[in-house]
């Protein structure tokens, strides 16, 4: 049931935000076309992560609109969940459980069941072989995000990714890993926004900048 | 490496599986936090016990008051509880996950809501006519109330939902809670506690616990559409 | 016209205290929200025209 | 696009309207008081059953019915911004609460002073009073939502929410008390059932609900300005229009 490909395009049309009393951005448009990325970069406070979250329908902007494929995101509704995945600043991982459970459960509430193998397998690529039954608690930051992160090999049918912060804590290796898993997901003509400190260069994949003012 | 980049999953699931994953993990998560669960228990036994010490052991007036104070007590016990229904989820940042879920949000806050009952309620229901026995309560009378609080406390967790998603996140959220849930509890309470001194006066009880399956399936239609919309203005 | 005089319309009937009561509390309720809208609203200009004050002497 | 019609009725119009409203309303409201009390106190006969007591109906009904009204009007205003997404609908939200929450506190204390002489007790666990209770609750419920968010645009559409889901509840809550009141007590002591009301009666206590229908309007307008200024403090046609006028002569 995931979203076909082809026309690919995530446009952000005349966005507004208002914070608080502050107005973070206005008249913001662009436009990504499949295959491409856009990496939002900025000063803390600048609304990088406001802007990803009226992205993905969490919060509706003050005036403006998140069209998809030309449709407004608002009509789209559940239609555009269903091709959205969305990894926010937050990481989204229960302490209680182990990482396999949260995983699991994870996918579990996007309406994907995985086998247990195909689990264990992507946990021990995401570096964390060993350590799939402790409870998340136990885990250090960057773990706990490889966690949230070992959801992406599974949601390659989700046309578009929206990744706050992904590469915060996590060491050399597993930011390498990242920068496969995007540009596999472009190479597929899928859609990826995401929110980085550092540069993000990708080869033979075209990654568009968005640069926040404060 | 490359296996990993695009293990697509094995199969889509319905709603049914969604809506069952949000139960499953709610319990799961309940049954590792045993202490919480216990808490409200102890806390409905606790505070119907008090009554007798504060009325005095006089069984004609513990038999009178006992429906009122069973039933305020698992008020109480099943509020008390609601505050853990989705403030975790709030901090760590599963509740946005559910939000962007494919599946219609009003059926995984009924998820969400069908777990505290199983969690909270369903003791309830169970100790309650022990404690009935305290107050001297006939037989009769005791079934009524384990049937009634059967149909009345998924009310309170599905209203108690509500409050607890418009609180998430707010300074001194757990007496907010009260403030805002206690009267909509107010007809069950009325109704529930009716049908246990209408038992026990032995006149009939259809009348009340028709009431009750009333407000359930009243309860059951707005409070998950009431609960998604407060996580929506909670999550923005 | 019900009373006699004005003393007995005082009294109200020997019920003087509940009646005088419920409308003196309601002539109270009354004075207080007006008055209180018009603290605050004296307060609130007084925050913004300090605010205007402020940002002019910064320009 | 049609939404747009929504956003003409912005604070910054708005507020000079329900300037030039309010004293109409307030004007309205007293003269309709004047004459409500009067016909109250000297047209409507001696009641053969309560005496002079009764006589409190002439603001005790006015109340408990405008605090009824309120809280349905302000559930009307909070869907129309929850769907409309228009601020100003809920800042009229917030600006009604109040008067509603002090006309619901009227009720019950002139409830309770007026059953003290009919049944000895300050408190009757009477339907009516016992539902104005509840009522009470609901708008303190809403005021302290709205008070303990701090994100205001939130604290609206939270205590909206919370309204909207009380407007459905309030029927359901007063037709329980209602017959929990009837099994406990039987019928009889329905205290605010209207004494079989002579038409002077019926007249100034209509007159009345229409003065406090007024005053309530006026009341929420002005506290609607008060609203419109703390949120658009920093908007410059508050600081420019507003603020010189204000120091000046009288708006």
């Amino acid at each position: 049931m995931g979203v076909p490909w082809g026309l690919g395009v995530l446009q952000g049309v005349d966005l507004e935000c208002i914070r608080g009393q502050r107005r973070l951005f206005s008249k913001l448009s662009f436009t990504v076309q499949a295959g491409e990325a856009l990496w939002v970069s900025g000063p803390n406070g600048s609304g990088k992560t406001s802007l990803l979250r009226i992205l993905c329908t969490l919060l509706a902007p003050e005036s403006g609109e998140v069209r998809w494929r030309g449709r407004p995101v608002r009509e789209l509704g559940e239609a555009y969940r269903a091709g959205l995945t969305y990894i926010g600043h937050a990481v989204a991982v229960k302490d209680d459980l182990s990482s396999l459970e949260n995983l699991r459960f994870a996918l579990a509430q996007d309406g994907c069941r995985v086998a247990e193998a195909a689990l264990i397998d992507t946990l021990a690529r995401f570096g964390l072989a060993g350590r799939e039954e402790l409870p998340a608690r136990v885990l250090s930051q960057g773990q706990r995000r490889r966690v949230s992160l070992a959801r992406l090999p599974f949601c390659a049918d989700r046309a578009l990714w929206i990744l706050d912060e992904p590469l915060t804590a996590l060491d050399v290796q597993a930011v390498e890993l990242m920068h496969a898993l995007i540009t596999a997901h472009l190479v597929r003509g899928g859609v990826v926004v995401l929110t980085s400190h550092q540069p993000i260069d990708l080869k033979d994949v075209s990654v568009q900048h968005l640069r926040m003012v404060d | 490496m490359e296996a990993v980049l695009d293990a697509t999953p094995d199969r889509r699931t319905g709603l049914l599986a969604v809506f069952s994953s949000v139960v499953q993990r709610d319990l799961l998560l309940a049954m590792r936090r045993r202490a919480d669960v216990l808490t409200s228990f102890f806390f409905f036994i606790i505070v119907v016990s008090l009554f007798p010490l504060g009325v005095g052991p006089e069984p004609n007036t513990l038999r009178e008051i006992a429906p009122g104070v069973v039933w305020v007590a698992a008020l109480l016990a099943s509020m008390l509880a609601l505050h853990r229904l989705l403030a975790a989820d709030y901090a760590d940042g599963t509740l946005e996950q559910l939000v962007l879920s494919p599946k219609p949000l009003s059926l995984l806050m009924l998820g969400k809501m069908l777990a505290h009952w199983l969690v909270t309620g369903i003791p309830l229901i169970l100790i309650a006519p022990l404690l009935g026995l305290q107050f001297d309560l006939p037989g009769p009378a005791l079934a009524v109330m384990a049937l009634g609080l059967l149909l009345g406390t998924p009310v309170l967790s599905m209203l108690g939902a509500i409050g607890a998603a418009l609180t998430l996140g707010v300074r001194g959220a757990s007496g907010l809670i009260a403030l805002l849930v206690l009267p909509l509890y107010i007809p069950v309470l009325i109704f529930g506690a009716g049908a246990v001194s209408a038992a026990v006066s032995g006149l009939s009880v259809e009348g009340h616990l028709s009431m009750l399956a009333a407000f359930l399936l009243f309860s059951a239609v707005i409070a998950p559409w009431a609960a998604a919309a407060a996580v929506r203005i909670a999550v923005e | 016209m019900n009373w006699g005089s004005a003393a007995e319309f005082f009294a109200m009937g020997g019920y003087a205290d509940y009646v005088w009561g419920a409308y003196g509390i309601t002539v109270l309720v009354i004075v207080a929200e007006l008055l209180s809208l018009a603290r605050r609203k004296r307060t609130c200009l007084r925050r913004i025209s300090r605010r205007v004050t402020l940002q002019e002497s910064e320009r | 696009m049609a939404l747009n019609i929504w956003r003409f009725a912005s604070p910054q119009v708005i507020y000079p309207i329900a300037g030039r409203m309010i004293p109409g309303f307030m004007l309205a409201a007293a003269v309709l008081a004047l004459a409500g009390l009067y016909i109250g106190f000297f047209v409507a006969p001696t009641d053969f059953q309560q005496g002079e007591s009764y006589r409190i109906i002439f603001i005790h009904v006015p109340a408990a019915w405008m605090s009824m009204l309120i809280y349905v009007v302000m559930a009307f205003w909070c869907a129309i911004g929850m769907i409309m997404r228009t601020r100003l609908s809920f800042m009229m939200a917030l600006a009604l609460a109040p008067t509603g929450a002090l006309m619901t506190f009227i009720a019950l204390w002139t409830g309770a002073l007026w059953g003290k002489p009919a049944w000895g007790t300050w408190w009757v666990w009477d339907a009516r009073l016992t539902s104005e209770l509840i009522l009470l609750f609901l708008y303190i419920g809403f005021l302290s939502l709205h008070a303990a968010i701090d994100d205001v645009r939130r604290a609206d559409r939270a205590a909206g929410l919370l309204a909207l889901v009380g407007v459905i509840n309030v029927p359901i809550i007063y037709f329980s008390v209602q017959w929990w009141n009837t099994l406990h007590q039987g019928a009889s002591v329905s205290l605010t059932r209207a004494p079989s009301m002579a038409s002077t009666m019926l007249a100034g206590m209509l007159i009345m609900v229409l003065s406090a229908w007024m005053y309530s309007i006026a009341a929420s307008l002005m506290r609607l300005r008060i609203i419109i200024l703390e949120r658009e403090a920093d908007a410059d046609w508050v600081q420019e229009q507003i603020v010189p006028i204000a120091q000046g002569a009288k708006p």
